[in-house]
């Protein structure tokens, strides 16, 4: 698989060090991009009522979390152990599992930026692609999004709702790449080279410690060029040959081995 | 030719042939596919202008300064308010759903009184009415319990109970009470007492789970993640804050007190002083009492452990020690510490007040809510700012009549005789005086940002109308006033569209007293008789004390958490099978005054004997968001008093574990 | 006619039903017309008043386009000083029971002077217009409901400030071809708007605006653009047709 | 009662005792159809898939009917391509148990889309890249070709046939009919191999993963031999349940045992290329990526025993029954092969659907058991008891078994 060149290259590194795996990113994603809190009733079903209740959140199985926080641990005893949170976006593959295997073209990666496009109106809901991606950054949703009453007068223009029946996943708050395009355009700056912090996603926008950082990989002006490289930096399964837009960084070593697989004697 | 079999064959082939040829399979199939899309029951999105504005966000006990994002005039997000010295553009993730708490079903949709066991609605002048009534009949024996630590409403409050003869204003038990308790109480300070995080290289969180409850959480993050300074976490769990930490020291919870001695008896060795009138007498309490052996006995830290970290603290050019928890001893040894080292801890002196007859921020922090409800306090009204003391104290509250100003269901409105529903922060006026732990004085004022869709009022308002109607004389008639003034006085930057700021100069921290009496007999460590220690634990994204599980909440809250309905307490494996438990089992916890049911998971990043459960689950009332999931950790607590400082404790509490 | 080989005339007959209903019973069912809340003449503003097109449609700081202009635009001319008085005034009238809307029925003698006075038309049809919008909008505080003949679903993006540098001397300089996409009468007529290329062409010469033609099974406008014509445009123009340059 | 209508020269059970055959199907069907029903309604949340395990028992179920389905293109390649005349005595058969397994897989995948309404994107939007798209089209025109060879046994039932204008067209139909089953050979080998090649393209997925020959993975070419090599014999086991049904003999033991040995022969190959495979997979492949063969595997869902008993007992096994002679001459012995046979394809589709997905690639990420709630059951029985109903009818009414007359009554 040849794997795209795109003249910007839109990635996030992460400071494990720096997450203390508080949620806020999880909980700013779900406003920015309309994810319907879960409720396990549905007033409209008259079917449903004769059978079980929606999913509670509780089953993470179940749930929209375009970012997740996974907590990782060195699996040790007491007093050796540690413990380490890592917010897990859609990684934006350079070389993605998910894009080929659509059948309809509802996913793709063809957009100045690289960001793995994902339209849910085309999307048939095979859930091929769910089970193409290693990092399980792909959801369906199992339910229609409804909204307690009132609470949908608070929907977020930057994403279309989704029916049930789709595939769904991070889109780097690609709107908000959209909005930034304009404002640089309506300034009279240039729209394809924008300045660092001009785009940035809602969970870099909130997270309390800065632990995630946002920006072109390829442009030097961009804080995320250098982090990307750093010493102590590492991307998620990376001998599957998957290539992320999304780094990592942690100094513990424990952490960074927990980022891909090791056979015993493995060198890291 | 008739019209037989046959020719209805050959018709209808050529019926299905003609319309291949027509738009109607090939449309319908088009528009099939679009109505999937915009299937009726999906919500539509609106549009219009963009704005951010600048509004404070008070669900977190530290208070958050945020931007509410509206599109056409409709709020629909909550972001940090990156100007403000207390977000810095983050936020913690109970204000980040604010919006959608906001437009909860779970809102109060206008003022209500209980008739029998249920709820009836009436007007606000019969509500103002029925409660002036109230009040005058109770004659003076009025309480005041406001969950809000940092907002001028209290002075609205405590003006008006001054102005009923009463004194019984009262806050939730919070970290500051202890702090406030411990520095203007028993040292004799002045002011608040403050962290410099921002310019300390090396700080001890002795149980300040700081990156995600303690004191200004997201102010403290920021700090965190900017400079370069070395954290170590002191704690019986390893919390969120400890992941991020150079290093997690395991320490009991109610030897935390003893623990800080422990450093201090090196940090005397070393030669460190204080200028107190007690100075001497510390010193001998604590190379007597708090010897390495002796804390080691008593705690189980090795004396390598104090030694090593009072030798970090001693090399730093800017150490600062930080306590949390209700024990005032604790919060005077760190105290005491501190000024030893003469690191970055700071007063942080008080605004002036607007209404002359409220209670100072440290006067209202002195009275102890635990201890009078214990001694069985039963005013004729009780009036519960911004607080669920019904849910979140581990005694039974009682009042002859309850009022709830609260925005939403709760515990305490559900067993209130009077709901008086609140505006939502960002549909009123509002502020953020200095909150507990931060480095500088620092005011937030904001404005409403959101129009109200419900028959709500702010409760500063009410309370001004009822003064008036009761002929107290507070100075002002609306709260909007309040904070105008309460700007001016502070010296922010005020406009009544957008709020305002202010950030003041800190100052150096002097104390008559070390308070080596006190220590002396308070700072041992005393644990119940149960078979493990209880250490609960606060997720923000669970919840905090007043404000239950948000909406958007329950997808982010781990299974180390809840799983389904049921809460997950966590101890390591030593002592799972110490108790002759193992992971997944369910298990029942007794302790205080209730018993909780959870499930064990391992982590050994408890220390053995102990169990950690988490705060913020067991709401009996409320949306299907928080109601019903998981057990009250509150109500499992044991509640003592502390010797010496009197104050109400709930450090060494102990529960026995029995398998379900 | 053989039986070996099938009936050719029965066939014959049943292609031909299908055709008619296909082609000629069929579409018109698919579509019903709704008016626009409010009669808004163009003409009256644009020619009237002399009213420039970004007096309403116009480009927020941000870089975003304001579309429909909101009652805070509109209370610029048509300001409602009073509302409060206003829908007293007419309660007045209709009665504490009735809708304010009623009072629309009446003749324009019999509505209270709060309503009439801050009516600035002359003619009668607009008068009445006029007295829709401010009874059923101003007075009351609701956003008017306009119906937008290009609207797009949730799921598209699009930016008017991306194509806001477009000009019909670019497309004709690219040869770009739009048959079937644009009106021919646009291209050849070029100007110096190009807000023709896609929404209703001559749409501020209207005095009365045309229905909206709603798609009763998907709901959007009979003359939504569809993606195809997009794409077309933008292949032409040398730009992307990445699927994240539109959708959200 | 209905005796007219059945083919010419043999006997049917009596109206009543089909009826209440019929109906007891019938119900069960109908569960079925109210948890379709269920599903299209309320949406696939009603099941027990998640985002873990996103393809589940309906795929499963899916891949193995069409593996199972494979004797119809095989055989009518083998007969009207290769020109085995012996077979055109279960040839019949083997046309409807594919119409049955190919029809309930396209109704179950129906079921398990998310918007079935958009199920045309397929053709409208194709991603020719996607191994799906060519399962999509190959799938949707095999059940097509299905159908066309399905139409002209329906044409000579006894009434219909009286009809000139119908018996002309079966009759030109059958003369075609090696066209439909040289095109039918070609889409349906192809998709056999693009199933194949679904679970061989995942580079995330380790488990599944494979290096291959031009575009197509080395699972490509193992799925449309192990289809091959179990679908015949599934054609004889349904064959000799309907005669264990009705007591009569319908086609003779020869033709099974033919069955059995072209079956036999294409398990042969294709099992020592799974071995060469798995061997290869472990041994080379999985070190590659920093993985161990024990890696793979997990509890009893996701064991090796799985492995094992695919490999070995349904695999080796039956193929040394089946290619040799003596054994698959005695009845009992090449039942039981086809049995093991038909066991070992499903299991390898379940490992190939579940496991794979299963395999928490993320070291930090954990082992998740999936199991199918009743609403999936319910569903997959439906498509079979669909067979039944189809099957039944067939053989009622339809004249399937050209040797069922001399077999029985001369």
């Amino acid at each position: 698989m040849q794997t795209k060149e795109f003249k910007v290259k839109w990635g996030m590194v992460i400071d494990i060090d720096k997450c203390t795996g508080c949620g806020a990113c999880m909980v700013a994603c779900q406003v920015e991009n309309n994810i319907a809190p879960m409720t396990a009733k549905d007033p409209h079903n008259y079917v449903q009522a004769i059978t079980t209740d929606r999913d509670d959140a509780s089953n993470k199985l179940r749930t929209l979390t375009w970012m997740n926080v996974y907590e990782l641990s060195n699996g040790k005893s007491f007093p050796d152990h540690e413990v380490a949170y890592l917010p897990r976006p859609c990684m934006q593959c350079e070389n993605p599992a998910c894009v080929p295997v659509c059948p309809v073209v509802a996913t793709d990666k063809n957009e100045e930026g690289g960001i793995v496009s994902q339209i849910y109106p085309r999307c048939i809901g095979c859930r091929y692609c769910m089970a193409a991606c290693p990092y399980h950054a792909r959801y369906f949703n199992w339910w229609d999004p409804l909204y307690p009453v009132g609470m949908d007068k608070q929907l977020s223009p930057a994403a279309s709702p989704r029916p049930r029946g789709v595939v769904e996943k991070c889109s780097f708050c690609h709107t908000r790449f959209q909005q930034a395009k304009d404002l640089a355009r309506q300034n009279d700056e240039d729209p394809n080279n924008l300045p660092d912090g001009a785009y940035v996603t809602a969970c870099t926008e909130v997270c309390p410690t800065g632990a995630i950082t946002f920006g072109d990989l390829n442009n030097p002006e961009h804080a995320v060029h250098d982090l990307a490289k750093g010493p102590n930096a590492f991307r998620l399964l990376e001998k599957l040959g998957l290539h992320p837009q999304v780094y990592y960084v942690s100094k513990r070593e424990w952490v960074r081995k927990q980022g891909d697989n090791y056979k015993a004697g493995d060198k890291h | 030719m008739g019209f037989d079999r046959r020719t209805f064959i050959q018709a209808s082939v050529g019926v299905t042939v003609g319309i291949l040829f027509t738009p109607v399979p090939w449309k319908l199939a088009d528009d099939v596919s679009i109505w999937t899309q915009n299937w009726p029951w999906i919500p539509k999105l609106k549009y219009g202008e963009q704005l951010d504005k600048p509004a404070v966000s008070k669900l977190c006990d530290s208070g958050c300064a945020v931007n509410v994002r509206t599109v056409a005039g409709n709020a629909f997000g909550t972001e940090g308010n990156v100007d403000n010295p207390l977000s810095r553009g983050g936020i913690c993730p109970i204000c980040a759903n604010g919006v959608q708490v906001m437009n909860s079903p779970n809102r109060v949709k206008g003022p209500m009184k209980k008739v029998g066991d249920t709820f009836e609605p009436v007007t606000w002048d019969d509500a103002r009415a029925l409660l002036a009534d109230k009040l005058a009949a109770g004659g003076g024996k009025v309480a005041v319990i406001s969950g809000d630590q940092t907002g001028t409403a209290n002075e609205v409050f405590s003006g008006f109970l001054a102005g009923l003869g009463s004194e019984d204003f009262f806050q939730m038990p919070c970290d500051m009470q202890a702090a406030s308790r411990a520095y203007n109480g028993v040292m004799g300070g002045a002011g608040q007492v403050g962290y410099d995080l921002e310019n300390a290289d090396y700080v001890l969180l002795a149980g300040a789970d700081a990156f995600e409850s303690w004191g200004p959480t997201v102010s403290n993050m920021k700090t965190f993640s900017a400079t370069a300074a070395k954290y170590v976490f002191a704690g019986p769990v390893q919390t969120r804050t400890a992941s991020v930490t150079a290093r997690w020291v395991p320490v009991p919870e109610e030897g935390m007190a003893a623990f800080i001695l422990g450093i201090a008896h090196h940090v005397l060795k070393a030669g460190k002083s204080v200028a107190a009138a007690d100075f001497a007498k510390f010193r001998s309490v604590v190379m007597d009492g708090f010897s390495p052996a002796k804390v080691e006995a008593a705690i189980g830290v090795k004396s390598a452990v104090t030694a090593a970290l009072a030798q970090d603290l001693l090399a730093a050019s800017k150490p600062v020690v930080v306590p949390s928890g209700l024990s005032v001893a604790a919060a005077n040894a760190a105290f005491a510490l501190n000024l030893l080292l003469d690191g970055g801890m700071v007063s942080v002196p008080e605004f002036p007040k607007v209404i002359d007859s409220a209670l100072s921020v440290s006067q209202r922090m002195e009275k102890d809510l635990l201890a009078w409800v214990n001694k069985g306090s039963n005013p004729a009204v009780a009036l519960v700012y911004e607080a669920n003391p019904v849910y979140a104290l581990p005694e039974e509250f009682k009042a002859g009549f309850l009022v709830s100003f609260s925005s939403v269901w709760d515990e305490t409105s559900e067993k209130a005789d009077l709901v008086l529903p609140a505006t939502f922060t960002y549909e009123r006026f509002d502020d953020i005086q200095s909150p507990y732990g931060i480095a500088k004085p620092v005011y937030t004022a904001g404005v409403p940002v959101s129009r109200k869709f419900l028959d709500v009022m702010t409760p500063a308002d009410f309370i001004l109308g009822l003064a008036a109607k009761m002929d107290i004389d507070l100075g002002f008639e609306t709260f909007a006033e309040v904070i105008a003034a309460k700007a001016e006085a502070v010296g922010a930057d005020y406009d009544e569209e957008v709020g305002g700021f202010f950030e003041g100069e800190t100052v150096v921290p002097e104390v008559a007293t070390l308070g080596a009496s006190v220590l002396a007999r308070g700072a041992a460590p005393v644990r119940g008789t149960g078979a493990v220690s209880l250490a609960p634990y606060s997720q923000l994204i669970i919840g905090s004390q007043n404000v239950a599980t948000t909406p958007n909440a329950p997808c982010v809250i781990s299974n180390n958490q809840l799983v389904g309905t049921t809460m997950v307490v966590m101890m390591s494996g030593m002592t799972a099978q110490k108790l002759g438990v193992a992971a997944g089992d369910k298990v029942k916890l007794s302790g205080g005054n209730g018993e909780a049911t959870a499930l064990v998971k391992l982590n050994e990043g408890v220390l053995p004997g102990v169990v950690a459960a988490p705060f913020g689950f067991g709401h009996t009332v409320g949306d299907e968001f928080s109601k019903g999931k998981g057990d009250n950790v509150y109500k499992i607590l044991t509640v003592r008093f502390e010797a010496a400082t009197g104050a109400s404790v709930w450090n060494g509490s102990t529960v026995n574990v029995a398998k379900m | 006619m053989s039986g070996r080989c099938g009936g050719v005339l029965p066939f014959f007959l049943g292609f031909l039903l299908a055709c008619i209903v296909g082609w000629a019973v069929f579409p018109p069912l698919l579509y019903t017309d709704v008016e626009q809340p409010v009669r808004f003449s163009h003409k009256v503003h644009v020619e009237g008043q002399e009213m420039e097109c970004d007096s309403c449609h116009f480009f927020r700081d941000d870089g975003s386009y304001a579309g429909f202009p909101t009652n805070e635009q509109c209370a610029e001319c048509h300001a409602v000083d009073e509302p409060e008085a206003v829908v007293e005034a007419v309660r007045g009238v209709v009665g504490e029971d009735g809708k304010l809307e009623d009072i629309l029925k009446l003749p324009v003698d019999e509505m209270p002077e709060e309503l009439t006075e801050l009516v600035q038309s002359g003619d009668e049809a607009d008068v009445k217009a006029e007295l829709d919008y401010l009874v059923k909008y101003a007075i009351q505080g609701k956003e008017v409901p306009w119906l937008n003949y290009q609207a797009q679903p949730d799921n598209v993006l699009f930016s008017h400030k991306a194509h806001e540098g477009l000009t019909f001397e670019m497309l004709k300089e690219k040869h770009v071809d739009l048959s079937g996409i644009v009106d021919d009468a646009v291209m050849e007529q070029g100007g110096d708007y190009n807000c023709n290329l896609c929404h209703l062409k001559d749409i501020e010469k209207t005095d009365t605006p045309p229905a909206f033609q709603r798609n009763v099974l998907t709901t959007y406008s009979k003359i939504t653009m569809k993606m195809w014509q997009c794409e077309r445009c933008h292949a032409q123009m040398g730009q992307v047709n990445a699927c994240y340059v539109c959708h959200k | 009662m209905d005796s007219k209508l059945f083919p010419e020269g043999v006997q049917r059970c009596s109206f009543g005792q089909f009826a209440t055959w019929m109906t007891v199907i019938t119900a069960v069907f109908l569960v079925g159809v109210y948890s379709a029903v269920l599903v299209l309604y309320n949406g696939i949340g009603t099941t027990g898939l998640d985002n873990y395990f996103g393809f589940g028992l309906w795929i499963t179920f899916d891949l193995a009917v069409i593996a199972l389905g494979a004797g119809a293109f095989f055989t009518g390649f083998l007969k009207y391509i290769l020109k085995i005349k012996q077979l055109e005595k279960i040839i019949n058969l083997t046309v409807i148990v594919g119409f049955i397994c190919y029809s309930g897989a396209m109704l179950v995948l129906t079921l398990d889309i998310g918007q079935p309404g958009r199920a045309w994107f397929g053709y409208w939007h194709p991603n020719v890249h996607s191994m799906l798209t060519e399962v999509i089209f190959c799938i949707t025109c095999y059940c097509t070709v299905l159908v066309i060879e399905y139409v002209p046994l329906i044409l000579e039932q006894k009434q219909l046939n009286k009809i000139p204008f119908i018996h002309a067209l079966a009759h030109n139909m059958h003369v075609n009919m090696a066209l439909f089953a040289g095109l039918g050979t070609f889409l349906s080998t192809f998709h056999q191999g693009s199933l194949g090649g679904m679970y061989g393209v995942l580079i995330g997925r380790p488990y599944a993963f494979r290096e291959g020959f031009f575009i197509w993975p080395w699972t490509f070419f193992l799925f449309v031999l192990s289809a091959v090599g179990s679908g015949p014999v599934f054609t004889v086991l349904v064959c000799t349940f309907m005669e264990k049904l009705t007591g009569k003999k319908l086609v003779e033991y020869k033709v099974k045992a033919l069955m059995g040995k072209i079956a036999g022969t294409m398990l042969t190959i294709y099992i020592f290329l799974k071995i060469l495979d798995t061997w290869a997979w472990a041994t080379g492949y999985l070190p590659s990526v920093g993985l161990t063969f024990d890696d793979m595997f997990y509890g009893v869902a996701y064991g090796k025993w799985m492995m094992f008993t695919e490999i070995v007992l349904c695999g080796v096994v039956p193929a040394i029954m089946l290619i040799t002679p003596a054994i698959r001459n005695r009845p009992f012995l090449l039942y039981t092969a086809a049995l093991l046979d038909c066991a070992g394809v499903t299991i390898n589709r379940y490992v190939f659907t579940v496991q794979t997905i299963a395999f928490p690639a993320m070291p930090f990420d954990k082992w998740f058991v999936y199991y199918p709630n009743w609403v999936e059951w319910a569903s997959s029985i439906m498509i079979v008891a669909y067979g039944f109903l189809v099957l039944s009818l067939s053989y009622r009414y339809l004249p399937v078994f050209p040797q069922e007359r001399r077999l029985n009554y001369k």
